[in-house]
């Protein structure tokens, strides 16, 4: 019987990979993945509270955020393929035309 | 009857704002028309008004209830003078304004919508009602200067707005702080000045809050060393702007000192005499010295303003009755002196275009009439007895000896000053032979100018003989103020005379 | 037992696929290293008796979405090695400081206070409250969660006509 | 096996706007008809929507007097209809029939893409209102993704205008990492209460004490940055003015309100109903974002060229004001500043829509020298809305400042209402720009015609403006009614 | 009667407003007449209810007009008592004389009307001054009467060097009436009314000595502004820009008289406080001294007479201040007739040498004007105090009163006795270098005899200048009896008793004057070369006073221009730099911060998502912080 604390420390730990992946990728691609994973660790952490706690709403969510995320992924791709099509590129750093 | 003061000019307002721009005609005519109204109705108000303590005519509508805050209006003797200044300055200073030939309808309307701001200003018994009128005046001033305005008009306007909001800004935060002070003593929230005047304040808070409101009213009078938006804005505006700036905006200020620092927080205005004279006495002997230098006729009133207004504020903290009566009586001096100078100096400006002291001389010769006048009120601002300048100064010096005898010594030379600079400038502009080709063609006061300076001069003199029209009306009221803050501190007004009081006359502590 | 040994080894996977798809240069590596941990965070769910969502996350993630992640990859033809010149200074020396303040603030709590992540955890398991069979789940989801499940429709409808919005050419378009 | 407990009038105005989507979307596959026509069938949902928010309105009034609350929740706990949650919902309707009426000319523009625009408008519209109204967080999170995706759609949506992808791609890159944020404090306080729905997070920490409450502070941290983002309060203020900038112009008044609506209405109603019990250890936190945002705005605004930016920049200065509203803990306070703020912030940029054309790139403030000559309409309106931001009285703006000020002095933080005036005063001075810009400096570009529905917008915001400005009861009494359960 | 006794300042001052708006219509002489009647009327008033007094017996009284300014006891009410009808008689009397005298000076002056306007407008606030029951109203008229005097001294207002008198008289008078004020203020606090009454009753009771002393120092600095005395004397030598009448009225019959006024007015606070008397003693022998060596080498006839009014003023000083109050009052009227005349006087000759001012210039006029000689002859031995002319009678007595008053008193008589030769000695100079002699005009000078409108009121002056010091003789003191119930209950100071005494003093002081007058009789009986000799001889000195021992310059170095300079830096040196250059500065803090942070907004979303990030563990390590 693993403790579930350390299943949510497992999630927190991809939680703040899939962050500092934000940081670090300037591809809009990948910068997208590191926001599945932050998703992924949400999850992790919903499931293992919901268990521990003797409480199925957990998963009911987990299956919401599923879809979200889904969702998210269609109209980012969306996005990201209109900007190709014009820019020819995927790096966000060569979109920073606004700033200051 | 004083909802019917304030909504007259702004229902005048938007009468003209509904007639076409293109009917530029009529604008200007129709306003000054309107602006009778008001007038009247504030001639019947001081016909009316019962020369005894206390607010007369008041109104107390209920505004939002939750919070406290109502249509609270009422008039006193310390306002009634400002609100019949305010309504006869305004159709002066339209009727000065027929050289504004670009937009005049906004023109009018801005004026007309600054009136009704002002009178609301002076006749709100309601701090949030009179904040609310207090800031709102900004907006149609600063669109005065800043469309209508000279060379560095944005610039102008852009000081005066953004610096007078600083200071109302934080008595704002003072005014919820007191109406905070207030529910917790009593339970429900209230903004009425009769209600807020009631708050037990520790002494520390009282002071901060003393500050904040002194700190917005200082900016607005304007107190040394707050005082440099003025003749930015003066210098820039057009003429009715400076008029109404000098005449009436300013007033706000030393109007505000004497109405609600001194019956809002008497603990701390009493220790806070010695500061605040020493302010306005710096003002006073500041703005002299400054005045007498400046090479722009317009900058060397408004400087002059400075040190007149530091009058104002030496009697108003110098606690006595003398110095209270001249306070309020010298509110409206400087505002018929003043105004009636800029509109000397805004005639001037409609001939010639310069307001250069250098680009002047000999003019007494080609327009005697118009140097007639300058020179009558050069004098009322001078102080010369028998105009009413002398009635406000005199009494505030003489009042403020009992309290604050060093600083009423200093500030009585600052009439030596005022002399100099005044005269120094009298004499460039019209004194020696007209030597300029320019100013050797000009032509004198026409009837409409003299129709407009007519009124000024002759209040001007008739306060200066029989201030009594004033005084029997203000007196009750400065006396009450002067009642509240010896009940609710342990403060005694010197009495002239007593024999105890000879040399130890107050001190300065 | 066999429970902790599955979790230390997926824990692993899973971390080491995040990994990947943070640090490997090549966006399809980077795909690669996401597949990995999408399935070993299905197998900590199973672990956790969360067999549908488990098998959701496979069908969904894995099938479709990163499918898709890897068609638009090969798509937009980005599947070559990224550089890693930083033309932002500041940025790594950013990432590198709030990485180690996050293992600061963490390791004080782990260590200084008595952090504990389930406060309100039960001391007794029932498996059977947790079970999350099509059942177990569908139950709720049709009928307290309702109205959110009708909510994802929404949520699908934009996908939808947002991807057609933005991607779809027609004729007489600009 | 019990069945849904479903309640058609809870949700009776989103099912209107969803429908009203659905039906344009169908519509325009089958008959390919006029953007007016879909136009009008938009209208007609949102008609239909505002009615019924009226309906649900008086009914939870009733209910509320009446003191059965239980009536006020929905859907087993999913969604509440109290008048908090209506007034939200109402005044995202209104912020979508203003934003569409000014930015009608950009959907014609959009051509046949019209269609997807408008649907993704509503459909935005419904999931905010499903947001503001949610009691269950998960729902929330829910509705808040139907809204921002919808946005970010709608913010990639011009062709005309390279900024816009940009635009799109930062507003759905740093809004997804936000989402993920606030989603992951949701779980975490799930995992810190057991709990799912406000309400009973809310009486689950008031009625246990909880030995080590770690977790659920950085829950409520994590929830505070992710709605944070969506207010655009600093420091996670930083994609509004790209976004403000790139987005078409005929839409950025309406992304802007009802984010910033939704945002708030979630924000508080977690705040003040969720976790008040921890309010002593957030209350600080909120008043430091609040400082930050307020000196932080203003000051950026100051420096900026492009009057979307300037707006954006005020908009993170007003999201500052709001949280001292916040941190004054009472709702009716941002309940208002929130409607009036939102009404303005429409119309300001209705009229950026009309000066810089509805999909126009440029914004940039010499295009407003001289507007009072050119379109007295457009300058007038925009110098009374400016004012009302600005706060000064007897405009709204005034008031609702004057609300959340005493709310915070009131709450104990003096401290925070001094910085905020003093920052309030800063802000005079880029509103005042503009205006200097249209009034004082003459300029004869070609004269702007504006069509009738802008009219419409315009007149609506500045008559609100002055009216609310005026006469705040007329608003105010109707918050008083609208507290959250 | 006594409740019309406005009417004395009312008539003149309707005058004047009458003139000022139909003097235009009503043209010359027309206007003038009118103003002489106007004054005249108010002379015929005052002396008609003035006659109770002089048959003694009558009560002074107190009329109030309305109350002024209640709250610090001022109020406007008339005090008609001896002192105050004989102040009133004085002016309206000489006013009317001079009024007539100007209808024939200011002939063809394009601005007639107006010059009677400010003229009789003068008349009224001179009368406000002396008729005042309260200080305030004393102060009113004192002030209008400064108005007055600037309008009229710079009457010729195109001619700069006018305007520039004018506006230094008033600015002089002003610092003069700083001291003024404080006095006033330091009477109503200590009394709680300015009114006469209120504060002589009192007196006693309620003054301390210090505050005695302080208010008479403050009067004294107030008076010596007004009656030009030792400092504050320089604006009254520039003030001869104006007309001649008017500094024949203003400038040395009535107005610089003020001072010596107030002062006696005020005996009730002096009598208090003999420290300031003593100083208003001293400063008289002092002005008196240093005006007459100054007035010894003046070439401008008005320049000799304004230095001489100078002179004169500071005996009355002297006598005042040695509490011989009545002298004081004696010699000023004395001196309003013969210092009158001899204005007069030199504007008629003046006028008939064409505007000609430089005595150089002139000489050998007798047989011209016969007249205006003769009346300024006897004006000169008057005033060079030769027995029986009034001069002699008032300066002799206030000489007999110092030297009785003994002490630091009798070195005070002694300057008075060489100020008395002095006297003599420039006057008969002048009267020589005008009338006798070799004729030393500019060419095409063609004196005229002055128009019998200018000769009448010459020869009325002179023959008062001749009885008028019978008024007050050691043998019959009247005008002190007259003057007795005003100075009730002060201690005043007389001349020695009996006739010896008086005959050793007067021997003395006429012996001065005759030494004086015929020294420079002598002296400049002979051609120009001879005296143009006698007074290269006297260099440097003689330079020295011609050019009034450069007082003008010193002040301008001392005090104007560091003044201009001190106003010069606040201004452009520390109100726009410092003080406006701070507001900016504070405005421009903000736009520069927000320039500063701009690249904070550098437009990549790594960043943006950084500082998110940042933000996010900032508040939860914050909350955990505070949570925990």
């Amino acid at each position: 019987m693993v403790d579930p604390g350390l299943y949510m420390t497992v999630a927190a730990v991809l939680f703040f990979i899939g962050a500092l992946g934000m940081l670090t990728r300037r591809n809009a691609l990948v910068m997208f993945m590191c926001i599945e994973l932050m998703l992924n660790a949400v999850n992790l952490t919903l499931i293992s509270a919901g268990r521990a706690m003797n409480d199925l709403n957990g998963q009911v969510a987990v299956f919401f955020i599923l879809v979200v995320a889904a969702a998210e992924v269609v109209v980012g791709l969306a996005i990201i393929v209109a900007i190709f099509r014009r820019r020819s590129t995927a790096s966000v750093d060569e979109l920073n035309e606004m700033r200051g | 009857m004083l909802t019917a003061l304030i909504l007259a000019p702004a229902v005048a307002a938007i009468v003209i704002a509904l007639i076409p721009s293109k009917r530029r005609e009529v604008h200007l005519p129709l306003g000054i028309a309107l602006s009778i109204v008001p007038l009247g109705l504030a001639g019947y108000l001081f016909w009316v008004f019962e020369p005894l303590p206390g607010y007369q005519h008041t109104i107390d509508a209920v505004w939002y209830e939750p919070w406290g805050i109502g249509w609270t209006l009422g008039v006193d003797g310390i306002s009634l003078p400002m609100v019949v200044l305010t309504a006869l300055l305004i159709p002066i200073a339209l009727g000065a304004s027929t050289s504004i030939t670009k937009r005049t309808k906004e023109f009018v309307v801005f004026t007309l919508l600054l009136e009704a701001g002002m009178l609301g200003a002076f006749l709100a018994l309601d701090l949030f009602l009179f904040f609310v009128f207090f800031e709102a005046i900004l907006i149609p001033m600063y669109f005065i200067i800043g469309i209508w305005g000279g060379e560095r008009r944005i610039y102008a306007s852009v000081k005066f707005f953004i610096y007078t909001a600083l200071g109302s800004a934080l008595m704002l935060a003072a005014i919820i702080g007191l109406a905070f002070s207030y529910s917790s003593e009593f339970g429900s929230t209230s903004f009425a000045l009769a209600d807020l005047m009631e708050v037990t304040l520790d002494s520390g808070t009282e002071r901060w809050f003393f500050a904040a409101f002194a700190l917005a009213f200082a900016i607005k009078v304007p107190l040394f060393p707050l005082h440099t938006w003025l003749p930015d804005a003066h210098v820039e505006a057009p003429t009715a702007g400076s008029v109404l700036l000098a005449a009436v905006l300013l007033k706000l200020g030393t109007y505000g000192l004497l109405r609600f620092n001194l019956a809002l927080f008497p603990e701390a205005s009493v220790d806070a005499v010695p500061i605040m004279g020493v302010i306005a006495v710096i003002g006073i002997i500041y703005g002299a010295v400054v005045a007498i230098v400046q090479p722009d006729l317009k900058k060397l009133v408004a400087y002059s303003s400075v040190s007149h207004l530091g009058f104002i504020v030496l009697g108003t903290f110098a606690l006595t009755s003398g110095g209270l009566q001249g306070a309020v009586i010298q509110n409206v001096n400087h505002g018929l002196t003043t105004g009636a100078l800029f509109l000397l100096v805004g005639m001037l400006y409609d001939r010639r275009h310069t307001k250069a002291i250098a680009d002047f001389g000999g003019l007494q010769k080609v327009m005697p009439v118009f140097a007639g006048f300058f020179l009558f009120m050069t004098f009322a601002s001078i102080g010369l007895p028998g105009l009413n300048g002398f009635v406000g100064e005199f009494l505030v010096l003489v009042g403020s000896y009992a309290t604050l005898p060093v600083l009423a010594i200093i500030a009585s030379f600052g009439v030596v000053l005022a002399a100099i600079y005044l005269l120094w400038a009298y004499e460039r502009v019209f004194t020696g032979e007209p030597d300029k080709e320019e100013n050797k063609v000009l032509h004198d006061l026409s009837p409409r100018e003299i129709g407009l300076l007519a009124p000024l001069a002759i209040l001007v003199l008739v306060i200066g003989l029989y201030p009594a029209v004033l005084l029997d009306k203000i007196g009750p009221s400065t006396e009450a103020v002067l009642d509240h803050i010896e009940s609710s501190t342990d403060y005694v007004t010197p009495e002239p005379g007593r024999l105890d009081n000879v040399f130890t006359a107050g001190g300065d502590s | 037992m066999v429970e902790s040994l599955v979790f230390v080894l997926m824990a692993i996977a899973a971390i080491a696929g995040a990994v990947t798809v943070v640090v490997a240069r090549n966006p399809v590596y980077s795909a690669i290293g996401l597949l990995g941990t999408l399935f070993s965070v299905a197998v900590l769910y199973v672990l956790q008796l969360a067999h549908f969502v488990a098998a959701v996350q496979i069908i969904v993630y894995a099938g479709a979405v990163l499918t898709l992640f890897l068609f638009v990859i090969m798509l937009i033809g980005v599947d070559k090695d990224e550089t890693r010149e930083e033309n932002l200074p500041l940025q790594r020396k950013a990432v590198i400081g709030l990485g180690s303040v996050i293992v600061l603030v963490a390791s004080g709590l782990a260590l200084l206070t008595d952090f504990q992540w389930i406060p309100a955890a039960s001391n007794a398991l029932i498996p059977e409250a947790t079970n999350g069979t099509i059942e177990a789940i569908a139950e709720p989801l049709f009928t307290t969660w309702v109205l959110a499940f009708e909510a994802t429709a929404l949520l699908l409808t934009i996908a939808a006509a947002g991807a057609i919005a933005l991607a779809h050419y027609r004729k007489r378009d600009d | 096996m019990q069945t849904p407990d479903v309640n058609w009038l809870a949700i009776g105005p989103d099912l209107a706007l969803a429908l009203a989507a659905a039906i344009i979307l169908l519509v325009e596959v089958q008959w390919k008809p006029l953007t007016r026509t879909l136009g009008f069938i938009a209208a007609g949902g949102l008609f239909v929507a505002s009615g019924l928010a009226v309906v649900q309105w008086f009914f939870a009034v009733d209910a509320a007097s009446a003191g059965s609350f239980s009536e006020l929740s929905a859907f087993s706990g999913m969604i509440l209809m109290d008048g908090y949650a209506i007034f939200g919902r109402f005044a995202l309707l209104v912020v979508t029939a203003l934003g569409v009426g000014s930015g009608w000319q950009f959907f014609k523009d959009l051509g046949r893409r019209g269609a997807e625009g408008l649907a993704l408008v509503l459909l935005a519209t419904t999931g905010f209102s499903l947001m503001v109204s949610s009691n269950n967080l998960i729902m929330l999170f829910l509705g808040l993704e139907v809204g921002s995706i919808a946005l970010y759609v709608l913010a990639g949506l011009t062709r005309q205008d390279k900024k816009a992808d940009e635009a799109a791609i930062k507003y759905f890159l740093m809004g997804s990492f936000a989402s993920a944020i606030f989603v992951y404090g949701v779980a975490l306080l799930y995992a810190g209460t057991r709990q799912l729905t406000i309400l009973g997070i809310g009486d689950f920490l008031s009625s246990f004490i909880v030995g080590s409450p770690g977790v659920i502070l950085i829950g409520i941290g994590l929830v505070v940055v992710g709605l944070g983002f969506k207010v655009s309060a600093a420091p996670f203020h930083t994609w509004a003015p790209d976004v403000y900038e790139g987005a078409p112009a005929g839409i950025v008044g309406y992304l802007a309100g009802v984010a910033k609506i939704a945002g708030f209405a979630a924000l508080a109603r977690i705040l003040l109903t969720a976790v008040d019990d921890f309010a002593w250890s957030f209350l600080p936190v909120i008043a430091a974002i609040a400082v930050l945002s307020m000196l932080l705005g203003s000051i950026m605004a100051l420096v900026q060229s492009d009057v979307r930016r300037m707006l954006a920049y005020s908009g993170v200065a007003h999201a500052g004001f709001i949280l001292t509203g916040v941190a004054g803990f009472s709702a009716d306070g941002i309940l208002f500043y929130l409607a009036v703020y939102a009404v303005q912030l429409v119309g300001a940029f209705a009229v950026v829509a009309m000066v810089s054309g509805s999909s126009g790139s440029s914004s940039d403030i010499g295009l407003y020298r001289g507007l009072s000559r050119r379109s007295p309409v457009l300058a007038g309106s925009l110098t009374v809305l400016l004012l009302g931001m600005a706060g000064l009285p007897l405009t709204s703006g005034f008031v609702a400042k004057f609300g959340v000020f005493a709310d915070a002095w009131f709450n104990g933080y003096e401290w925070l209402v001094v910085v905020a005036v003093i920052a309030s005063v800063i802000a005079f001075a880029f509103y005042l720009r503009i205006i200097v810009i249209m009034y004082m400096e003459d300029d004869e570009a070609e004269v702007i015609a504006v069509p009738g529905t802008v009219r419409w917008v315009l007149g609506i915001a500045v008559v609100a403006t002055l009216i609310w400005g005026i006469l705040p009861g007329t608003l105010l009494n109707i918050v008083a009614d609208a507290l959250p359960l | 009667m006594i409740d019309f006794i406005w009417l004395i300042i009312a008539l003149p001052l309707l005058a004047a407003v009458v003139l000022h708006f139909v003097g235009r219509f009503l043209g010359e002489p027309l206007s003038g007449w009118l103003a002489s009647a106007a004054i005249g009327a108010s002379f015929v008033f005052a002396l008609v209810a003035a006659l109770p007094f002089i048959d003694g017996g009558a009560e002074a009284s107190t009329v109030l007009l309305w109350e002024w300014m209640p709250a610090i006891g001022a109020s406007l009410e008339i005090q008609w008592d001896p002192l105050s009808a004989l102040m009133t008689l004085v002016v309206t009397g000489v006013g009317f004389l001079i009024h007539v005298f100007a209808i024939g000076y200011m002939h063809g002056d394009e601005r007639f009307a107006r010059f009677f306007t400010n003229l009789n407008l003068f008349a009224a606030s001179m009368l406000t001054l002396v008729l005042a029951g309260n200080y305030a109203m004393l102060f009113l008229g004192w002030e209008l009467v400064g108005l007055c005097s600037y309008l009229l001294i710079g009457f010729w207002f195109t001619r700069p060097s006018a305007s520039a008198a004018a506006k230094k008289a008033f600015v002089v008078n002003r610092i003069g009436d700083f001291g003024f004020m404080i006095a006033l203020m330091l009477v109503f606090t200590s009394f709680g009314t300015l009114s006469y009454a209120g504060v002589f009753e009192r007196a006693p009771e309620v003054l301390t000595t210090g505050t005695a002393t302080a208010i008479g120092l403050l009067l004294l600095v107030g008076a010596a502004g007004k009656s030009a005395q030792v400092p504050l004397y320089v604006w009254l030598p520039d003030a001869m820009e104006g007309p001649t009448p008017v500094s024949a009225l203003i400038h040395a019959a009535t107005m610089v008289t003020a001072g010596v006024y107030v002062i006696a007015r005020s005996a009730a606070i002096f009598d208090l406080a003999p420290a300031a008397s003593t100083t208003v003693a001293t400063v008289g022998a002092i002005t008196a001294l240093w005006a007459a060596t100054i007035a010894l080498a003046q070439r401008d006839i008005k320049k000799v007479l304004a230095y001489s009014t100078v002179s004169q003023l500071g005996y009355m000083f002297l006598a005042v201040g040695s509490t011989a109050y009545v002298a004081g009052i004696f010699h000023l009227m004395t001196h309003a007739f013969f210092k009158a005349l001899l204005f007069l006087g030199a504007g008629a000759v003046i006028h008939a040498m064409n505007d000609e001012q430089d005595m150089h210039k002139m000489g050998g006029l007798f047989k011209r004007m016969p007249v205006t000689a003769i009346t300024m002859g006897i004006a000169t031995l008057a005033i060079a105090g030769i027995p029986p002319l009034a001069g002699f009678w008032s300066k002799d007595e206030i000489l007999a009163s110092s030297f009785a008053r003994g002490g630091w008193f009798s070195v005070l008589f002694v300057v008075g006795l060489i100020t008395a030769l002095l006297t003599a000695f420039y006057m008969t100079r002048q009267w020589v270098l005008v009338f006798l002699g070799e004729p030393r005009w500019d060419e095409g000078v063609e004196p005229h005899r002055a128009p019998r409108v200018m000769g009448v009121p010459l020869i009325i002056l002179a023959g008062l200048s001749v009885v008028g010091g019978l008024v007050n003789t050691p043998f019959r003191y009247t005008l002190e009896h007259y003057l007795e119930p005003v100075f009730e209950g002060i201690s005043l100071q007389h001349p020695p008793e009996g006739i010896g005494m008086f005959l050793i003093l007067a021997g003395l002081s006429v012996f001065a004057g005759l030494v004086g007058a015929a020294a420079a009789f002598l002296t400049y009986r002979r051609p120009a070369g001879s005296w143009k000799r006698f007074e290269e001889g006297l260099q440097p000195l003689w330079g020295v006073w011609e050019d009034a021992y450069g007082v003008d310059d010193i002040y301008g170095r001392t005090l104007v221009a560091p003044g201009k300079r001190v106003a010069d830096v606040s201004a452009f040196g520390v109100d726009l730099p410092v003080i406006d250059g701070a507001v900016n500065g504070i405005a421009g803090l903000f736009i520069g911060l927000g320039q500063r942070l701009r690249p904070l907004q550098t437009g990549y979303v790594r960043n943006y998502a950084a500082l998110l990030f940042a933000g996010a563990i900032v508040v939860v390590a914050w909350l955990l912080a505070g949570g925990l």
